[in-house]
């Protein structure tokens, strides 16, 4: 019964976590990007607590935490600063219209659920029904950068793309070990700072953050 | 004994080598690297010929070098002791008229240093190749020995059109490296490599290895040797390097293609079926007949030569080729003969051919051209030069009792020996081949009466033939070596046969051929099949040419000897443009082999503005584009070409479209892992 | 305690060159001297190995997984001499940067801080035992490599490092997402262990992993370090990275950066092996080496640019690699012996390549005539290093290929082989005209030789040639041992 | 016994030498007589070379030293070829010192020289001649190492003593098909390495088709003498070859004086009828164009290339 209820909740959170990357298919301001990946961590963090809570895990409450702050306040922050920064910067014209990202993208997740296959058999935990989604998340985060003009909406689909493996690893595994784990958050918190920066960088010598004119070097 | 003449060449290179890298500059400097490279090339001479004499191999293994693959193994057995002796045969005169020759470098046009370094330390790599006993060993100066000529090749960088010839001799021999990489390490098959262990071995491989192996040598060592259609760098690279360093890679370095082909087919491999006679024949055949027809259309001296080499190299693998069909079909004998004419036409052409290109440096050296419809009337100015030149030109023409006629003979008889082979479908290729070495033959012999009449006799073409000057003592002297040499070799084949008998024997199961080619002064072919001696007819033609003159003098014949004009058809005074040129000379076999010159004319005519009847200027033009260049060489190029253009486009610029690699090869290998 | 050695002085350099400000130049030469200390712990470590015993440290907390977490065995020796010995010839040569270079105080303190860190982070990713560790740390070079790309902000240097920065972050995303599934495979096995992300933990139970689990794994992970390493099709970033980097920079990323990629797939591929025996891995390596010999090839063919000429010659040899290890015991020797000869040979062009640049102030090659004349120093190690590039004896690189043949047709693959031979005599012809036309020619005009020719600058240039000769001609028993032991962790 | 044949060498000599000029002053006169006009007695050659020699050189200014020793060293290696050539008795006493390639390959060095003397003065004529007979010549090389090689096939040597001796052995042979195509083809290039019509007019003496001709034009004196000679005198080998290496029959095997004088007679018969065959040609054909010469002697090589096959197919 309990175990029910587990798996009930964390494939529905799972899902609801996709969901929020697909809204980063369809709506074209960069703000609901920010928005939507501030949500997509809220989740992430909730689908922590209920794991760790039914897992008996405690360590997953720190991880929450150390997740909150940074996916939910400080990223987030940084997000909205840059979005203010280049106003009028929308992704107008991706390179695959909105209609037929989200059929690929639900393509993606057809295939992650064939590709995860093995996984859900092998695992006997009650969390493995997300298994498929999560993974499903890490290809559409990767869609999201193939087909997204904006430098600001690959950095999101990256950080998307981050937390469908952090999805991965606390379904699979209830969490990797600790220290990895805050290693890898500040590993993204770096790379994170990295890229924002080269952001302006971009915007002052292109004036635009449109990354496909960035093509002088080829062959 | 044969230690210490091992290392006495290799210090004498080393010491070379080293003189040059101190910047040995000139006369003293130049001589003291000549000297280098006559001593290593001396001891090397005397090391073969001791190995070959005492028919004791020399063994020396350093396992501590190249330990990945069985040490750096050498080891000289009669065969590659030959073969070094060849070089010293080629080094010597090359080294001494080299010292001479590299005056001109002084003024800057070429690093005279890296020069000699790389002059010394090719002749190090080519000796050291003969020695090697392992794969590796072999393989590392084989290379060595191509890296250095190429350098070589490039000496006179600022020259226009030399680094073409760089890069086109770089690929083919590096395409040949690859060949040769690929047999023999097909020949180790997972082993440490030791020419000992592959001998033994090769009997365990299966046949289809066997024929690959042997094809991939075959090609591999004929880029080297330069047969068609591999040849294409040879009119390349041999006008663009040095005339020493010419005369030094046509006489010598392809030689050691020869070596590598029967070091691999006929002591590792043992000898195969009879059809890989007949492709070494063929190609020969092909080699000798294209080499001398594109010799005839040349006008540039050095690429005439260099077709000429292609000619020779011919020559040679049609004696091999022989060899290895009558190896295959167990007529020892005769295979023997084969592979005796072959080596026989090689030590030849190596003192002939370099005389050759020794010749047209010291023309080149006096005129500055290579061009021969510039030359003329040079025996008169550089009459040395000129002689040595002649001595050369009959010798490659193989006219007796010079030494080229010596060895096809000897190629010739083994052919003759055809009859005695049970396969028909082989035998009758081998009148073809004769046919076809007698064209062979006939053509060089015409392409050398232009060469030798346009460039020196009649009167000068040019204001620089005009005021030519003999060349220095040093160069004189080492043409002069190469004419003895000529001679000799053309003199005595009674004691050069048996020598290259007890080269061979043992080779492959050759049994030692020495008692069957007597000693008296002449040759035989096996069986009392044939028999010449050239020695003889020399001196009878010596008495003769005595004779006549002294029996004329007693029948009193008019003796007087008045010099005029010549005469012109009533018209006086003969100008340099009544000549025959070169290209007149050779028009008529032009249109005879017009099939496969294809030679592409145009001609413009310059009418006088008032009246078309007045006409200007007429310019002629002819271009003949070779058959290899055109079917095989530059349609590759242009594939290669068409293939990257394709390729470069994945680095379009686009980096959602890198992603995109990413992404695709993701999924495509998880669908792999996934379900196959 | 030996790790200290190894890895503090980077750390310590940069924290210096951090407080330091504005930079000075006693900074450069403390951080170059701070180098050879790694070098000589690399070394110990090195000499422990061959001596047979196995360094290894860890902190006993519990719950935090970090026993054992450092750990250096032949194969992390092999590379970490690499690393360090690549390191000091960098920090040494640049040191001099400050004086030959136009960089001003504010770039080279930078430059300073981060090539530091870079090194750490290298060091770090080679020394864990904690394959979590691992990832980190190659991460972290990512990072710390892009703060340097664009030393000096140009339109193409922000370009190049934008493109290295996401590809990267992209790759490494995917290899993480591997490392969690290899975890959950361990985990779903044998519950939840203390450091099961340990190496060492991983191969013990690897037997007991679930094949279909750890071959979707794989792929993450080769995909994963592949596109750091430059494997194609994801080798797109190095020619544009290459191409802007400083030389410094270019010359620790292409050959111990590429060297710790490699180095993780090879320790993955041990893991992999274990469960599915060699046969999977060897096919995919197999397949992604061709491919990027191939591409390799045909674009050296047209090749414009001398630093992307060099970016694409990574690319063939990371091919090379690859096909080393999926041969075999044997291809395994030949491809870590490579790897060592690519790495000596491949800094090395790139501090020439620096010179040239400098000099010619164009990374065109139709721009450089007259090198020879030039830069005598520069010009003649350019061409030395290029041949030895090539494969050329007697340098090392001519025999560890010559290895790598013996092991293709001893397993039996001669297609595969030749079509390798093919494939590489196009990139030596291209490689010949292309150094033709640079070395040669008259030079062109406004070109200054600036210091960074003179003999003092070069110098150290001159020992890589020393070493590649001596490979060529030797193998150092040491070495010869390091090799076996490295190639009996990765090929059983 | 070893002393007569070494004898007998030189009185071989001699007696070419004596024969030649006659030959070619008979087929002149045949010629002649065929053409209805009367024509030069055939003596007359012997007269031209009394005028030749006591006639001064004239040599031109361009020339050089080549131009003075080539008349010797061609009419050296002519001579030469006969002392290898079995006229009268078979085997000769040198019969060792060379074979049928260095019968071939001697008067190669002539034709060598030959042109080589052509060119040196220096004009167009000259240049024309020896450029005509180099590409003649090397064109018939081929058909006469086809011809030997037969010859070798059934006489299993290419020592001409051997051949002549291996032929008288089994005459069977003789009339074997291989042999007589071997012959007609070896007879074809006799036509052109002797200079006779269709190939080249030996009668011109200003002509732009002549090639022998054009090469001596500057010679006078006694080194005109000297060339006209060698060119008599290969006339007279090449018909000996043709007559003793394929109708043998008449030749002495042994220094027995009768089979000697008897051996004289038939090969002044043989020479005769041979002349008077190549009389009639020549009156018979015209002259070919230089350029379908080619096709003439590929006749020849396809005929020498039958013969050894055919022969082959025999054994």
């Amino acid at each position: 019964m309990n175990d029910a209820l587990f798996s009930q909740l964390t494939t529905l959170g799972s899902s609801v976590i996709l969901l929020y990357g697909f809204t980063l298919l369809w709506r074209k301001s960069l703000h609901a990007y920010t928005v939507a990946f501030q949500w997509q961590s809220v989740m992430l963090t909730g689908l922590f607590l209920i794991i760790g809570y039914f897992g008996h895990d405690v360590e997953l409450y720190l991880v929450a935490g150390f997740l909150f702050i940074l996916k939910v306040l400080i990223l987030p922050r940084y997000l909205g600063k840059l979005e203010q920064r280049f106003p009028g910067e929308r992704e107008s014209r991706p390179y695959v219209n909105v209609a037929t990202s989200l059929v690929v993208a639900g393509l993606l997740v057809l295939l992650a659920y064939a590709i995860t296959r093995p996984l859900v058999l092998v695992s006997d935990l009650p969390t493995r029904g997300g298994l498929p989604l999560a993974v499903g998340l890490i290809f559409v985060g990767l869609f999201v950068i193939i087909t997204r003009k904006k430098a600001l909406t690959q950095i999101v689909g990256f950080l998307v793309m981050e937390n469908g493996i952090a999805l991965l690893a606390v379904l699979g595994t209830y969490g990797i070990p600790l220290i990895i784990e805050l290693g890898v958050f500040l590993d993204v918190l770096m790379g994170f700072l990295v890229m924002q920066v080269f952001v302006y960088h971009i915007h002052d010598t292109f004036e635009s953050i449109d990354v496909d004119q960035l093509n002088e070097l080829r062959h | 004994m044969t230690i210490v003449l091992f290392l006495v060449m290799i210090a004498a290179y080393g010491f070379g080598a080293f003189v040059a890298l101190l910047g040995g500059r000139g006369p003293i400097g130049r001589w003291l690297v000549a000297a280098g490279a006559v001593i290593g090339a001396g001891a090397g001479c005397a090391f073969g010929a001791v190995v070959i004499i005492s028919g004791q191999p020399f063994t020396l293994s350093i396992p501590e070098l190249l330990p990945i693959a069985g040490g750096l193994a050498l080891r000289l057995d009669p065969l590659g002791a030959f073969f070094l002796v060849v070089i010293g045969v080629g080094a010597i005169p090359a080294a001494i008229y080299g010292a001479g020759y590299t005056k001109a470098y002084e003024n800057g046009r070429a690093s005279l240093r890296l020069l000699g370094v790389m002059f010394n330390l090719f002749l190090l790599a080519m000796s050291l190749v003969t020695l090697a006993d392992n794969v590796l060993t072999f393989l590392l100066m084989w290379e060595g020995m191509s890296l250095t000529s190429y350098f070589l090749v490039i000496t006179e960088s600022s020259e226009d059109g030399t680094l073409r010839a760089g890069n086109w001799y770089a690929a083919m021999t590096h395409a040949g490296l690859a060949l040769l990489l690929a047999a023999f390490v097909l020949l180790m098959n997972g082993g440490a490599g030791a020419f000992a262990d592959l001998r033994s071995s090769a009997g365990t491989l299966s046949p289809e290895a066997r024929n690959l192996i042997f094809v991939l040598a075959l090609l591999g060592f004929g880029s080297k040797a330069g047969i068609v259609p591999l040849h294409v760098w040879l009119p390349r690279a041999h006008p663009a390097a040095p005339s020493h360093v010419s005369a030094l890679m046509s006489g010598v370095m392809i030689k050691l293609g020869v070596y590598g082909l029967l070091r691999v087919a006929l002591d590792l491999l043992g000898g195969g079926p009879s059809w890989w006679g007949a492709l070494v024949l063929g190609l020969g055949v092909a080699s000798a007949l294209l080499g001398v027809l594109y010799a005839l259309m040349e006008h540039d001296l050095k690429r005439l030569l260099a077709y000429h080499s292609v000619e020779n190299i011919g020559i040679i693998f049609i004696g091999l080729g022989a060899g290895l069909i009558f190896h295959s079909s167990h007529l020892m004998t005769l295979a023997a003969l084969g592979f005796i004419g072959g080596l026989y036409h090689t030590i030849n052409h190596a003192s002939f051919k370099g005389l050759l290109f020794l010749g047209a440096g010291s023309v080149l050296h006096a005129t500055g051209t290579r061009n021969m419809e510039e030359m003329g009337g040079l025996i008169k100015r550089m009459p040395w030069t000129a002689l040595f030149f002649l001595v050369g030109s009959a010798a490659i023409s193989a006219l007796p009792p010079l030494n080229g006629f010596a060895s096809e003979w000897l190629v010739f008889q083994s052919l003759l020996g055809g009859l005695n082979l049970p396969a028909p479908e082989i035998a009758l290729t081998i009148p073809l081949a004769v046919g076809m070495l007698a064209l062979t033959s006939g053509l060089a012999a015409a392409c050398f009466v232009k060469a030798f009449g346009i460039s020196f006799l009649a009167i000068p073409r040019s204001h620089e033939a005009e005021n030519a000057h003999e060349s220095p003592l040093s160069m004189r002297v080492g043409m002069m070596i190469l004419a003895l040499a000529c001679v000799a070799l053309g003199l005595a084949p009674f004691a050069v046969v048996p020598v290259l008998g007890g080269v061979l024997a043992g080779l492959g199961g050759l049994p030692d051929t020495r008692p069957v080619f007597t000693l008296d002064l002449s040759v035989h072919a096996p069986a009392g099949f044939a028999q010449i001696s050239p020695t003889w007819i020399a001196l009878g033609l010596l008495i003769l040419l005595v004779l006549v003159p002294l029996v004329m003098r007693f029948m009193r014949v008019n003796r007087k000897l008045r010099v005029g004009d010549t005469w012109g058809c009533g018209r006086i005074g003969q100008t340099p443009r009544m000549e025959y040129t070169a290209t007149s000379f050779a028009e008529p076999l032009r249109r005879v082999f017009a099939e496969l010159y294809r030679p592409t004319k145009e001609l413009s005519i310059d009418f006088h503005p008032e009246s078309k009847y007045f006409v200007k200027s007429i310019k002629y033009s002819s271009r003949i584009t070779p058959l290899f260049d055109r079917v095989l060489y530059d349609p590759l190029l242009r594939l290669v070409q068409r293939i990257s253009r394709q390729v470069r486009r994945i680095q379009a610029g686009s980096l959602h479209l890198y992603l995109m690699y990413v992404a695709v090869i993701l999924i495509l290998l998880l669908i792999a892992a996934r379900w196959f | 305690m030996i790790f200290f050695l190894l890895l503090l002085p980077p750390l310590i350099a940069s924290l210096l060159a951090l407080l330091v400000r504005p930079n000075r130049e006693f900074v450069g030469w403390v951080s170059a001297l701070l180098s050879l200390i790694s070098f000589g712990a690399a070394i110990t470590i090195a000499a422990q190995t061959i001596a047979g015993d196995v360094p290894i440290w860890g902190l006993a907390i519990n719950s935090l997984g970090l026993e054992g977490v450092l750990r250096a065995d032949s194969l992390s020796a092999l590379v970490l001499v690499c690393i360090t010995g690549v390191a000091a010839l960098t920090l040494f040569l640049s040191s001099g940067v400050g004086r030959v270079t136009h960089y001003d105080a504010k770039q080279l303190r930078r430059y300073q801080i981060f090539i530091n860190l870079f090194i750490a982070a290298m060091l770090l990713a080679v020394s864990a035992n904690n394959v979590g560790v691992m990832w980190i740390a190659i991460e972290a070079t990512t990072i710390f490599s892009a703060f340097l790309i664009p030393l000096t902000l140009r339109k193409t240097s922000i370009e190049a490092s934008w493109k290295y920065l996401l590809l990267s972050s992209v790759g490494i995303g995917l290899a993480f997402a591997g490392t969690v599934l290899a975890y959950f495979d361990f985990v779903s096995r044998s519950g939840r262990v203390e450091n099961a992300l340990n190496w060492t933990t991983l191969m013990a139970t690897a037997p007991s992993l679930h094949p279909e689990v750890v071959r979707l794994a794989f792929v993450f992970l080769l995909i994963g370090f592949g596109t750091k390493a430059g494997i194609a099709p994801m080798h797109t970033w190095k020619p544009d990275a290459y191409g802007e980097s400083p030389a410094p920079l270019g010359a620790l990323m292409s050959s111990a950066l590429f060297a710790v990629a490699i180095y993780a797939i090879a320790r993955w591929k041990a893991v992999t092996d274990a469960v599915l025996g060699s046969g999977y891995s060897n096919n995919l390596l197999l397949a992604l080496g061709m491919l990027s010999l191939i591409i390799a090839a045909f674009s050296v063919v047209r090749a414009r640019n001398y630093k992307r000429m060099l970016a694409y010659s990574s690319v063939e040899h990371t091919g090379l690699i690859c096909l080393g290890l999926a041969l075999g015991p044997l291809g395994a020797f030949a491809a870590l012996l490579h790897l060592v000869n690519h790495t000596v040979a491949k800094s090395l062009m790139f501090f020439l390549v620096g010179n040239i640049e400098r000099a010619y102030r164009s990374p065109l090659i139709e721009r450089v005539h007259g090198l020879l004349k030039v830069l005598p120093q520069t010009g003649g190690l350019f061409a030395v290093s290029l041949l030895a590039l090539i494969g050329l004896p007697p340098f090392g690189l001519f025999v560890s290929e010559f290895a790598l043949f013996r092991a293709g047709f001893a397993l039996n693959q001669p297609v595969l082989m030749g079509i390798t031979l093919v494939l590489m005599s196009i990139v030596f012809v291209s490689f010949i005209v292309h150094l033709n036309k640079m070395l040669y020619g008259t030079p062109t005009e406004g070109v200054i030789a600036g210091k960074a020719d003179r003999l003092w600058n070069v110098a150290p240039l001159y020992i890589s040639i020393g070493i590649l000769v001596v490979l060529g001609l030797t193998l150092p028993t040491p070495l010869a041992i390091l090799l076996k032991q490295s190639v009996e962790i990765i090929a059983k | 016994m070893v002393i007569t044949g070494y004898v007998l060498e030189i009185a071989q000599v001699i007696l070419a030498l004596l024969l030649a000029p006659g030959l070619a002053g008979f087929v002149r006169w045949l010629k002649a007589r065929l053409q209805n006009r009367r024509g030069a007695p055939p003596w007359q050659p012997y007269f031209e070379l009394r005028k030749l020699f006591g006639k001064e050189v004239v040599m031109s200014n361009n020339a050089s030293w080549l131009f003075r020793i080539a008349p010797y060293i061609i009419f050296a290696s002519t001579i030469t070829v006969t002392l290898l050539v079995p006229m009268i008795v078979a085997p000769l006493a040198l019969d060792g010192m060379g074979d049928l390639l260095m019968v071939v390959y001697l008067l190669l060095l002539g034709t060598f020289f030959l042109a080589l003397a052509g060119l040196d003065p220096g004009t167009a004529f000259g240049g024309m001649g020896a450029s005509r007979e180099m590409t003649v010549a090397a064109i018939a090389e081929p058909t006469i190492a086809l011809a030997i090689f037969g010859l070798a096939l059934s006489a299993g040597s290419t020592n001409l003593g051997r051949i002549v001796t291996q032929e008288l052995a089994n005459t069977a042979v003789t009339l074997s098909p291989g042999h007589i195509l071997a012959f007609v083809a070896l007879f074809i290039v006799t036509l052109a390495e002797t200079g006779r019509l269709p190939v080249d007019n030996p009668a011109t003496h200003l002509e732009l088709t002549m090639i022998h001709e054009a090469m001596i034009l500057e010679y006078s004196g006694r080194y005109l003498a000297l060339i006209e000679w060698a060119s008599w005198l290969k006339l007279t080998i090449f018909f000996t070859l043709l007559s003793n290496l394929f109708v043998p029959w008449g030749i002495a095997t042994t220094f027995d004086p009768a089979a000697l004088a008897v051996a004289v007679i038939a090969l002044i018969v043989k020479l005769a009828v041979l002349g008077g065959i190549i009389a009639v040609v020549e009156t018979r054909v015209a002259k070919l164009r230089l350029f379908r010469v080619p096709e003439l002697l590929g006749a020849s090589f396809v005929l020498a290339l039958l013969a050894v096959t055919s022969s082959f197919v025999l054994k």
